[in-house]
This record gives C-alpha cells, structure tokens and sequence, in this order.
C-alpha cells in the first residue's frame, strides 16, 4: 500500500456532511442468531451516499455486502443503527427501490416481457404507460426478439438481463444490484458493463452496486468502498476520478490500474489473515 | 294432494322384501295420498338406526334389528308384523355328514357377525347341547358366506335361509336347511316400524302406510308371478344377473311360507302377539343379543296391533297360499 | 420421441397386458377353473357384452357422483391449503389435526355415514369427498411451501400484498403439486362413492357389484370392475390432459 | 425452533382438538342426542376405558397383520421400483400397466381375495399390501427418477456399473421419496387389514368394529376407530423416526 | 490484430506431427438433433495435444467448448471424425481420466472426505492406499480441516474446491475441467490458480481447462485455442512463452498482457459477427 494517499482515496466516514446525503448508513450492525452461537455480518457501516453517485461495495466472501445492502433496501432490519434514504428511516422496501438480486429470480411461467411488467402490475401502476419503457429496456439488453418466451427457453445471461430490465422498470430513485453479471461470460459480462455505463450517462439514478469483479466496480463507479473480511468493516473509500461519459479505453490509463491494483492489495491484506484453511 | 313419504327396507332389493315396491306400482299408496319413497337398507340394525335419526318415515326391518336399537333406548314401535319366522338355521351342503346339533363339534361353522341370526348361534347351541368350544366360528362377509360354504372353506353357516338358500339353488347346489325354529330359537321376520313420536302424532299416517303395506303383501301372496314381474321391471339387475330371476322366486317363496302364521289367520294381517314378544326378549336376553346394559323392555313397547286386523283373508285364500308355499316349507325342512 | 419410441412405449405395455390375459385364460382353461371363481377374461368379455346396457345405466350415477365428490375435494382441499399457507396461526393450529385426520381408517367409518346422513346421494358425495379430500391439501400445501425463497423475497422488495404473493407465485408454482394431489383424488373419489354405493344405493357399479356379490355372479363383478378401471383411466386422463394445458399456458 | 415456538406448535392444535370435543360433546348433550346415533365423546371415553382388555386384545392381531403387510409392501414396492428404473424394457413394458393397476378400485375385490386364497390371515395380509404397495412403488420411482442428471454424468465419468449407481446415487437420493410414499403405505396397510377383517376373521379391531355394530354399540365402534387412529399415529410415527434417522446418518 | 504473427501464435492443425500427440482430435464434429432442426455444436475440430501440456479452450458461451471436453472425454460421442487418446480411439470415459465440472456435483449425502474417495471406491482401487493422497489434496486446498462435513455446510467455493481434489484423487494422466473456479471469488479464484499452477509444476499431468477468464487461460496454460461463435472452430492456437513454475508477477509482463488482448480481440472479433441481439 503506498505510504502517500493518493488524491482518490477519501478519508473514511465523514459524519459532518450529513445533510446532503440521500442515503445515510448510521453506524449500522447487523448480527444473526445461529445454532452455533452469533454471527456478526455488519459492523460499525457507517457512510453516506450522495443523490445519483454509482456506489461500489468489493471485498471478501461473507463480508456483509448482501446483509448491508439488503438493510439498506428495506429487506433486512439492522440489530442497531439506523438507515435513511431520502431523509426517512428504511423499514421496509419502498416502491422507489429497485432490486436486481445475484440470481435472477425470474417467474419461471411468465414470458420475458410480463416478467419486466411485473413490479408494475404488482405495484397497481399503470401498465399500459410502462410498455413503451419495458420496450426501450428490452432493446437496449438485446432481448425484444425474446420478449414472448419463458426463462427457461433463455441462456444464464440473457435472465440475468431480463432481471436488470426489471429492476429499472419502475424508474427506480435508489437501484440495488447484487452481482448483476456474475453469471454471464466475459464477453457479455464485457457487454453490460458499457450498457450500464451509458444507461448512467443517460439517468442518474443512485445505485448501490455490489461485484466481485475489481475493474468492473472501478469502471462502473463513481465511487468504491471496500469491505474487510470477518470482523466486517469498511476499510477503503475511493472517488473514482474518471469523468462520464466512461469509455472502455479508460482501463489502460496508469490510474484506472492503480486504482484496481490498491484495491485488489487491501482486499488481499484482509483476506490473509482472515482464516488459515482459505487455500 | 299428496304427501312425500319414505321408508327403507332392510337390506338391497330382494323376494323377500320388495312388497312395498309392488304396492306403489300398483297405486296402493297413491290413492292413500302417499308419494312413497322405498330405499334399501344396509342391514336391519343400520336400518332401524336410520329410523330413529329421522333419515326415513318409516322402515321394513326385522324384529332382531328393532330388538337390538330399542334396548338401547331408540324410541321405535312395530305398527305390523308381515314375516312370522325370521328363520334363522344352519345350512350345509346336501351330502353334509352334520345331521344332528352333536355333529357340528369338530366343524367350521361360518356366520355374518351383522346378520340377525348371528347371535342366536349360542341360544340353539345351548338349546341342543352343542359343546361350542369344540366348534370353530368363522366370521365372514355377507357377500361371500355362501361361496365359503359351496367351497367347502366352512363345513357350515348361520343362515337367514330366505337369503342363503336362494343364492346357493340358483347356483345348482344342493343343500339342506337345519331350521332352529324346531327347538323354539324363532323370532319374527319383517316388521313395518315408526318412531313413536310418528305413531303419536299421525296416526292416520300410519294407518295408511300399514294398510298399503299389507295390501300389496297380500297382492303377492295371491299372485306371486305377477309380483315377480313388476320386480323384474323396476329392478332390471335381477334379470340380467346369473339365476338372479330363480333367486327371487325362491327367496320370495321362502319368506311366503313364514306368513302363513295364526297370529295372521286368526287374527288378521300383520298382527303380533304380545306374549310371543315376550318369549323372544327373554330368549334375546338368554343368547346374550341384548347387552348387559340394556333397558328393560316390556313386550307392549316392542309392537302395537293399533293399525292392524282391518284385512283378513278367507280359508279358500289360505288354503291356495298354502298350496303355492308347499314346496318351500319342503325346503326349509319345515314340511 | 421419436417414432420407433413411441411405438415402443405403446406395443410393449399392451403386449404385456395381452399376454398376462393370455395366461389368465390358460390357466383357467387349463385347470378347468370355476367361473363363479375365477372366470376367464373371455368369460368377463361375454358377461360385459351380454350385460352392456345394464353397466352403462349403472355407470352413470357412479360417474356423475365421482366427478362431483372430485371437483368438491379439489375446491375444498386447495383452499383450506391456501388458508394454512397464508395464515401461520391456522397452520399451526390445524395442519396437525388434519394430518390426524387423514390417518382415520374412514372406511370404517362409512356404515354410521347412512345413520348420519342418510341414503340420498349426498350421504355418498360426502363420503367421497371425505376420503378424496387429503390428498389434495397434503400436496398443495406441500407446492405453496416449496416456493423458492428468493421469489418471496422478490415479492417483499416490490411491495406486494399476500393475495398478490399468493396468486402470482405461491400458487403458480403450486400448480404441479396440485395436480399430483389431483390424480391421487381421482381414484380416491371413485372408491369413495362406491364404497358408498355398497352401502346406501340402489344404482351404481357399487351397487351392482354388491349384488352381483349376493348372486355369487362373480364374471359381473370383474365387468363391473372393468368399467370402472375404463372410466378412472379416463378421469385419469383428463387430469392429466388439464395438467398439460394448463402447464403449456402457465407453466414455467 | 424456540421454546415459544415449541410451544405454539404443541399447544394450539392440542387446544383446537380439545374445542372440536367440547363442541361435539355440547350438541349430543344440548339436542338430546341417543349413545346409538352420535356418542359423546366422554361416552366413547368411558366405553374405551371399560373395553379396554377387550381392545387391547383385538389390536394385536389388526397391529401385527399391518406391519407385517406394510413391511412387505414395502420392500416389494422398492423392489419394483429399482427395477423399472434400472431396465428401459421393464420400465416400458410395466410402468404403464403399474398405473393402471393402480387405478382398480382394489376394495371391490377384497371380498374375491378371500374366495381366492382362503380365510385365514394370508388373504388379509395380501390384500392389506396389495392396496398398500402402490404408493411406495410410484413415490420410490418418482424419486429414482429424479436424480440430478449432473450425477449421473458424474458417474458415468468414473465408470460406474450400474449397480453403483443405484446404490450410491440414486438410491440416497430417493430417500425421502421412499419415506414418503411409505408413509402413504402406513394408512393403506391398516386400512387394507381392517377391510379383510370386516370379510372375513375372529379377531382384530375390524372383527370387533362390525360385531359392535351387530350390537347397535356406536360408542364400542367409535372407541375401536380411536384405537385405530392411536395405532395409525404410533405407526406414522415410527417411520417418521426411522425417516429422520436415517436422514441423519445418510441424508443431504 | 497484429498484421506480423508474433511468435507465440502458432499456425493452426499440422495433422503431420500426430503420431507424438498424446490426444488426437481428428476433424470432429458433434450434431444434437432438438425439436427446431439441427444444432452444429462442434465442427471441424482438428488438433493434438502432447502429453504433459496444459491446454486451454477459450471462446464465447455457446460455441461448443464444453461438448469438444466431453467428447475427448468419452461423455458424449462425435457425430463425425475420431478422438485418440494415447493413440486409442475414445468411446467411454476410462479409469485413467479425471474430470472436474463446472458444477461441483458433490454427493450430498457423503462427507466432503468420502466424495473426495468416492472414485476411488467406485473404481474398486484399495482405499487405504489412496488416503494419504486424499489427506495432501485436501490440505493443499485448505479443506483438511472440513473433512467431516457434508456439502450442504461447505460454501460454493469451498464444494468447488472438493470437486477439484476429487478429479485429482486417482492421479489421472488426462485432467479435464470445464469452468472449475467460475463459482469463485475473485481473491480465492486467485489463490486457486496459484495452487493448481504450483500443482502443475509438480505433477505434468496432461489437463484440458475450459474458462472464461482469458487472464486465468494464459497464466496456467502452455498452450491456449480460442474459439468462435457458431459456426463454431478453432481461430488461434498459442503456445504461451513463459517457463514453469509461473509466478503471479508474470501478469505484469507486457508479452502477457498483449497475448491476453489478442485473445481478447479474437474471440470479440467472432462475437460482434455472432448476433444482432446480444446487447
Ligand atoms: N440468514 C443468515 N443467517 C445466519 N448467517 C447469515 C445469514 N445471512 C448471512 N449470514 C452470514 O453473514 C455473513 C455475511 O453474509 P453476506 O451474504 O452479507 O456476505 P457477502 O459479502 O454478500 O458474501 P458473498 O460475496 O459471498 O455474497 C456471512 O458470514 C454469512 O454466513
Ligand atoms: N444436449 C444438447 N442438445 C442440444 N443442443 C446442445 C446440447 N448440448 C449443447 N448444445 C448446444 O451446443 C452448443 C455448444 O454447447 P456447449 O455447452 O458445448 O458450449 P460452451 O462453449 O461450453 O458454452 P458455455 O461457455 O456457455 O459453457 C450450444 O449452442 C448448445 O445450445
Ligand atoms: O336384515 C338382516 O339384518 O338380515
Ligand atoms: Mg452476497
Ligand atoms: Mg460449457
């Protein structure tokens, strides 16, 4: 790690700015009750994310990404702390909120297009209003010529984007992805990433964004926080300092690898001295 | 104007029952005002049971079956007697070595544990001096007590031989009735019962009903062929089943035979005497039908003879019945 | 499939059913087996020619009364699923007692049935709904709780109702399990209603095996019982023909 | 599960149980209803207590014929089962006329079982696993049959005779199936007994239940029933156990 | 691309050399028959691999890389051509064959131990001879430790990792593994490409390895065949240019790196050709 820090990264958890944040994480933990005693998922989260910035969260397996951003979604309740979005406290998920979950969790008997309609009808919208949407979201993922089959007549990744489709239909203000593009293959994987890198350039929306892919989080985000692994903590907080719109030729500047490079050591930092059997 | 009126029987369609059925195609209720409903039964002690919960009017149950659920405090009343011998006995096949009660030691003896004679096995047994311990009882399934004995599976069954002896004949196989009847184990056959609170209340419902009742009784006892043919058309099942046709002649002959009785003769159609009740409860209570808990009965509650007398038939009447029973009475051992 | 499958898989099972037949009669004939025995599938054919007409009008009520008893166990069985799956606090309080209550031999419960309701058909539907009625809630339930979790949680993210959880994906997804319920209840239904038969009614193949049994007419019985596996085959199949249309119009 | 679960789960099917008795004991006594026609339940629990030698007695045999039939059913059951899953030409041949089997209305030939192989208990005991070898047959072969494809691969690539195949995958696999369709079998083997008790025997719960009815006794019938359900209860138990035990020791 | 072919591309199928192959795929092509006509799976499949050579197939989802495995394998049959595996034709999977699939396929019902001994059993091998390798696979993997417990208590890339020792356990001489480190993240797929080229280093087995990560491709390899999109065959051959033991540092190599963008401009080139609607 260098000694000096460099301009990107932030200090850590700057409780002052308060105010301005749209969602507010407060010194948040979350613990499970397990047969074998208490597992401490979450502890001590505690940040701000600012109106339409693209948040990352990398770092180990079971570090408490998934608990922290379902609490944040209104899926999870945290053991203590609190959670604004908006200013109001998260209780439950909100009709503003738009999830894409790790697997894509389609309804296995409803066609590609009524699966995208589906927080709409759920949500008593308006779906006539909604078609004109689901269509351009379609379009843009490659997937209009599918939208009459079911998921079972599609490949691994073309759910996984009839997934994100869903999860932006309702023109969400606070989107959650978990692991969106884990299942897909390099190349499409490659693929998604620019489309929802133009899609940003286009909307603005605030997303809470989690991956396992180190670049794909550097090149997505307009800001990236990294998780240590058990006792869980944030451990790095990195504004990325590329300009919208993203192009794919930023993965070769000096500082886009730097950056990848810092956040792969602190991972790593973490990860070796989490257990001794971790291969 | 009409009333809807129902009344089971006490088991399915067969010669021995079916006389109400002759009586409503032959308008004997209709022109009492009754539109008359007759169901069959599943038993005479379900039947007499389905009496007393208001499932039906009335019912055609044997005397064994009312006996039973009155001791257990169902309030029934028999408004008329129509069979005078259930004849309850032993059947064998015809070349059976048992001809006498001591020769049942050492057999099977095959019986339907629902079937009204059942209990009164141990009454004929201890009448005859037939060491049960030494017979082995079989229970079996009504369905089936006939095959069991053509089969040679018992040496012996307990019969109701209005149903037994028919279903073996038409099969082409011999057998001889071993009637308890002889050594005094007798109780009445079929009987017209109510509730008692329908016996309170319409009376002139119960006069109907018995006078259309015995009306078609005696409809088929002068013309027995004509009888049987209605049966056949309301039951087509008969015609079409293996000796299903001889099987009905017979068992309608076999329950004929027991209605040539005095109480009827003298006394008119459908009565009951008081003091052969009496006998009966007490040889009920002997072969132990009646459980230990049972309510005294006093013969009075068991039958009224209210209804009946009205219709009496002539000694030239008699005399042809008798004639047509003849060959039935020879069967039954009885002649 | 392809052809010479298809083939396979009709010729072979008849085959085997020709040639159980062929033995059947073999030995009949053989060891000059009774009738009122054993009678031979030749003898059955002729007994089921002579008697046709008759075992038509005695199918009828038999028919009408299982599809009845059926359709009202299939109604009755999905909702009280329903009712249990939705409502923790009927689940827990019921789903026990109705597993008691499916161990009843309710067989022997079916002479008090004529007692309690009496001899009209609705003593028999009830019967067979009675008896038909288990399968159903045992294996709906079993569909409606093996939703996959992350549906549920997909539902709770976009704020649905319990009515919407429940008809867009519980019951869905419930759909297969119904139908396995459902076919169990076919054959569950008919045996109601005949045992019923046996016992209160004077039309039916119950009613006519009860007394083909009295008349020791055993070849009726069989022809009886032949119309009856004719008519649950094809009870049978329409299940499953409702199955399949159902499965292409909203299954996965 | 926490103790105020545990607790829930105990006692509010105990408390539903105990109002449905309350109930029933309060219309007997509020109509005036007759012993004959519907008993109470305390009068069934009196006539239980005063009985019960005489029950006690009449289980043993209905127990014994049981699980000697749901044993047998049993393993005949699994037997078929692995061998129309492990032959194609069995499995063609057969499974379709194993359906259709199933479909007979089987209790309409419980009277010629007894015309077939005699009155002692061997006809019983045959019909109580011929109604009660369906369930595991087809619920073993479901389970047989759904093995992860992935497996099979898995196993082909370690080339594996097709008896390690069975019994290393696709045997562990069908386990809970197995359970399943045997306790299914649990029901149907008693039922099987109790129906060729009513044809045809001396003893057991089945003779006791039609002499009681002969007697016009409906509280002996219902407190016979009682038994039956205790018994049914303890049987379900038993392979529930069995199941969990084995489920420890071999299961996922 | 490069006009000037650099060094480490070879020129494609020289069927002269055969007779040194240790696996020889001749002209092979695999047909499925399905409802909507015929699907060309593998097609023209023509090339030699030397005993002892770490192969990698690389290529976009769908172009048959799986059904080529399986095929060499034994697991499927070629619908055309002949496969030779030390200089035997393949019908069957044999003894001296070990595969890893993409999907752990553990036993559910067996110890992570058992499933790791499980060929063993089902080949009928001594089992007390093979309990050391056992013991030495698993604690390189790091599951020593787990040895007791089933499945269900492992996490995916823990199973993973079972999978691994156990296509290892009956020391194979052909090695074949479709995607095994897919179901990884990012920090253990690391520490598992470290182990297996350390494993590597040790053993020269020869291993056929499917994956979508051209990075991954490159450092274990000796040789690597990117693949095309339907019609699907193979458009480059590379023999990577590095000695063994391969040391994590080889990725800052600009040779490494321009090999990796070759590749990845390879298969880009057939994916962009491949659909209208991939996204
Ligand atoms: N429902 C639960 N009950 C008990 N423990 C849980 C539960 N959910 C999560 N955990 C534990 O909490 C910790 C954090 O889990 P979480 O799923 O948030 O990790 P993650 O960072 O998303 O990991 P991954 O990258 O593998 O998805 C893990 O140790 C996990 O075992
Ligand atoms: N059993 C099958 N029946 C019909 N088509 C099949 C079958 N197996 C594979 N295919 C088709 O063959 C082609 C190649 O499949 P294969 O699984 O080998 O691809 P792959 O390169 O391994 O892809 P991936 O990277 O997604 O695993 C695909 O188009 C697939 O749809
Ligand atoms: O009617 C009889 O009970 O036999
Ligand atoms: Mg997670
Ligand atoms: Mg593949």
């Amino acid at each position: 790690m260098s000694s000096v820090s460099p301009s990107w990264l932030q200090p850590l958890a700057t409780p002052a700015q308060r105010d301005q944040a749209y969602v507010s994480v407060q010194n948040v933990h979350k613990t499970y009750a397990t047969r074998n005693g208490e597992v401490h998922a979450v502890q001590h989260a505690d940040f701000d994310v600012a109106e339409g910035d693209f948040l990352s969260l990398v770092g180990p397996s079971g570090c408490g990404k998934s608990t922290l951003v379902s609490m944040v979604g209104g899926l999870e309740n945290p053991s203590a702390g609190c959670i604004l979005v908006g200013g109001e406290p998260v209780t439950a998920p909100r009709r503003d909120f738009g999830y894409v979950f790790q697997d894509a969790t389609l309804l296995p008997w409803k066609s590609v297009l009524d699966n995208v309609l589906f927080p709409i009808r759920t949500q008593k919208r308006p779906v006539a209003e909604y078609r004109g949407e689901a269509e351009r979201l379609l379009r843009a993922t490659g997937l209009w010529d599918f939208r009459d089959k079911r998921p079972s007549e599609l490949s691994g990744g073309m759910r996984q984007r009839v997934a994100i489709c869903r999860g932006l239909i309702n023109d969400p203000r606070l989107l959650m992805m978990d692991e969106p593009f884990s299942a897909l293959d390099a190349i499409t994987r490659d693929d998604m990433n620019l489309m929802l890198a133009q899609l940003w350039d286009q909307v603005h929306k605030t997303a809470l964004f989690i991956t396992h892919s180190i670049r794909e989080a550097v090149y997505l985000s307009d800001r990236v926080l990294v998780m240590n692994a058990r006792p869980s903590r944030i451990v790095a907080d990195i504004r990325v300092p590329f300009a919208r719109p993203r192009r794919p030729e930023m993965q070769e500047d000096p500082v886009f690898n730097s950056i990848c490079s810092f956040v792969r050591e602190t991972i790593h930092a973490g990860h070796e001295s989490r257990s001794a059997h971790a291969g | 104007q009409t009333r809807a009126i129902s009344i089971t029987l006490p088991w399915v369609v067969n010669g021995s029952n079916y006389w109400p059925m002759v009586g409503k195609e032959l308008g004997y209720f209709k022109k009492r005002g009754i539109d008359l409903t007759v169901s069959r039964g599943n038993g005479s002690v379900a039947a007499a049971q389905a009496v007393a919960n208001k499932q039906f009017d009335l019912g055609v149950v044997f005397f064994g079956g009312t006996l039973v659920n009155m001791a257990r405090g169902l309030p029934l009343q028999a408004l008329a007697t129509v069979g005078y011998d259930a004849l309850m006995g032993n059947l064998v096949l015809e070349d059976s070595p048992i001809r006498a009660p001591k020769d049942f030691e050492g057999k099977r003896v095959g019986t339907v544990a629902t079937s009204a004679e059942s209990p009164y096995w141990t009454a004929y047994a201890a009448k005859t001096g037939i060491d049960l311990g030494k017979v082995t009882r079989q229970q079996l399934d009504a369905r089936l007590i006939e095959r069991a004995l053509m089969d040679k599976q018992v040496d012996a069954i307990t019969a109701i031989g209005s149903s037994s002896i028919p279903v073996l004949d038409s099969l082409g196989v011999k057998t001889r009735f071993i009637p308890w009847a002889k050594t005094g184990v007798q109780l009445y056959a079929a009987q017209v019962i109510a509730r008692r609170e329908t016996i309170e209340a319409d009376a002139g419902l119960c006069q109907a009903m018995v006078d259309g009742i015995l009306e078609s009784v005696v409809y088929t006892l002068k013309k027995p062929e004509e009888s049987l043919e209605i049966l056949y058309k309301a039951q087509p099942e008969i015609g079409m089943a293996k000796g299903g046709k001889e099987n009905a002649k017979i068992s309608q002959g076999l329950a004929q035979a027991t209605m040539v009785a005095p109480e009827a003769i003298e006394h008119g159609m459908g009565w009951s005497s008081i003091p052969t009740l009496a006998g009966m409860i007490s040889l009920a209570a002997r072969a132990g039908a009646l459980t230990a808990d049972a309510k005294p009965l006093v013969p009075e509650d068991l039958a009224t003879n209210r209804f009946v007398g009205k219709i009496k038939l002539s000694s030239a009447e008699w005399e042809q019945i008798r004639k047509n029973v003849a060959p039935y009475n020879k069967m039954l051992g009885l002649a | 499939m392809s052809d010479g499958l298809t083939t396979r898989r009709i010729v072979l099972p008849l085959l085997f059913a020709l040639a159980t037949l062929a033995l059947w009669e073999a030995v009949v004939r053989g060891f000059a087996i009774r009738e009122v025995l054993l009678p031979a599938p030749s003898a059955i054919a002729q007994r089921l020619l002579e008697t046709f007409p008759l075992l038509l009008q005695h199918a009828w009520p038999t028919v009408w009364e299982s599809l009845a008893g059926f359709a009202i166990a299939s109604l009755l069985g999905v909702a009280l699923a329903a009712l249990l799956s939705t409502s923790a606090l009927m689940r827990d309080m019921l789903y026990p007692n109705v597993v008691l209550f499916q161990l009843i031999p309710k067989i022997a419960l079916a002479p008090l049935f004529i007692v309690w309701l009496g001899i009209g058909f609705q003593s028999r539907l009830t019967f067979s709904v009675f008896i038909s009625f288990f399968p159903v809630v045992i294996a709906t339930l079993a569909g409606l709780d093996h939703v996959d979790k992350s549906l549920l949680r997909l539902c709770r993210a976009l704020t649905a109702t319990p009515w919407q959880v429940f008809t867009s994906v519980r019951l869905p997804h419930a759909l297969p399990y119904v139908f396995s319920g459902m076919k169990i209840a076919t054959t569950f239904a008919i045996i109601g209603v005949i045992v019923g038969e046996f016992i209160t009614s004077q039309a039916g193949l119950g009613y006519l095996i009860l007394f083909a049994s009295a008349q020791a007419d055993t070849a009726l019985i069989l022809a009886a019982i032949l119309v009856l596996c004719v008519f649950g085959l094809a009870f049978y199949g329409l299940v499953a023909g409702l199955e399949r249309w159902m499965q292409q119009k909203f299954g996965a």
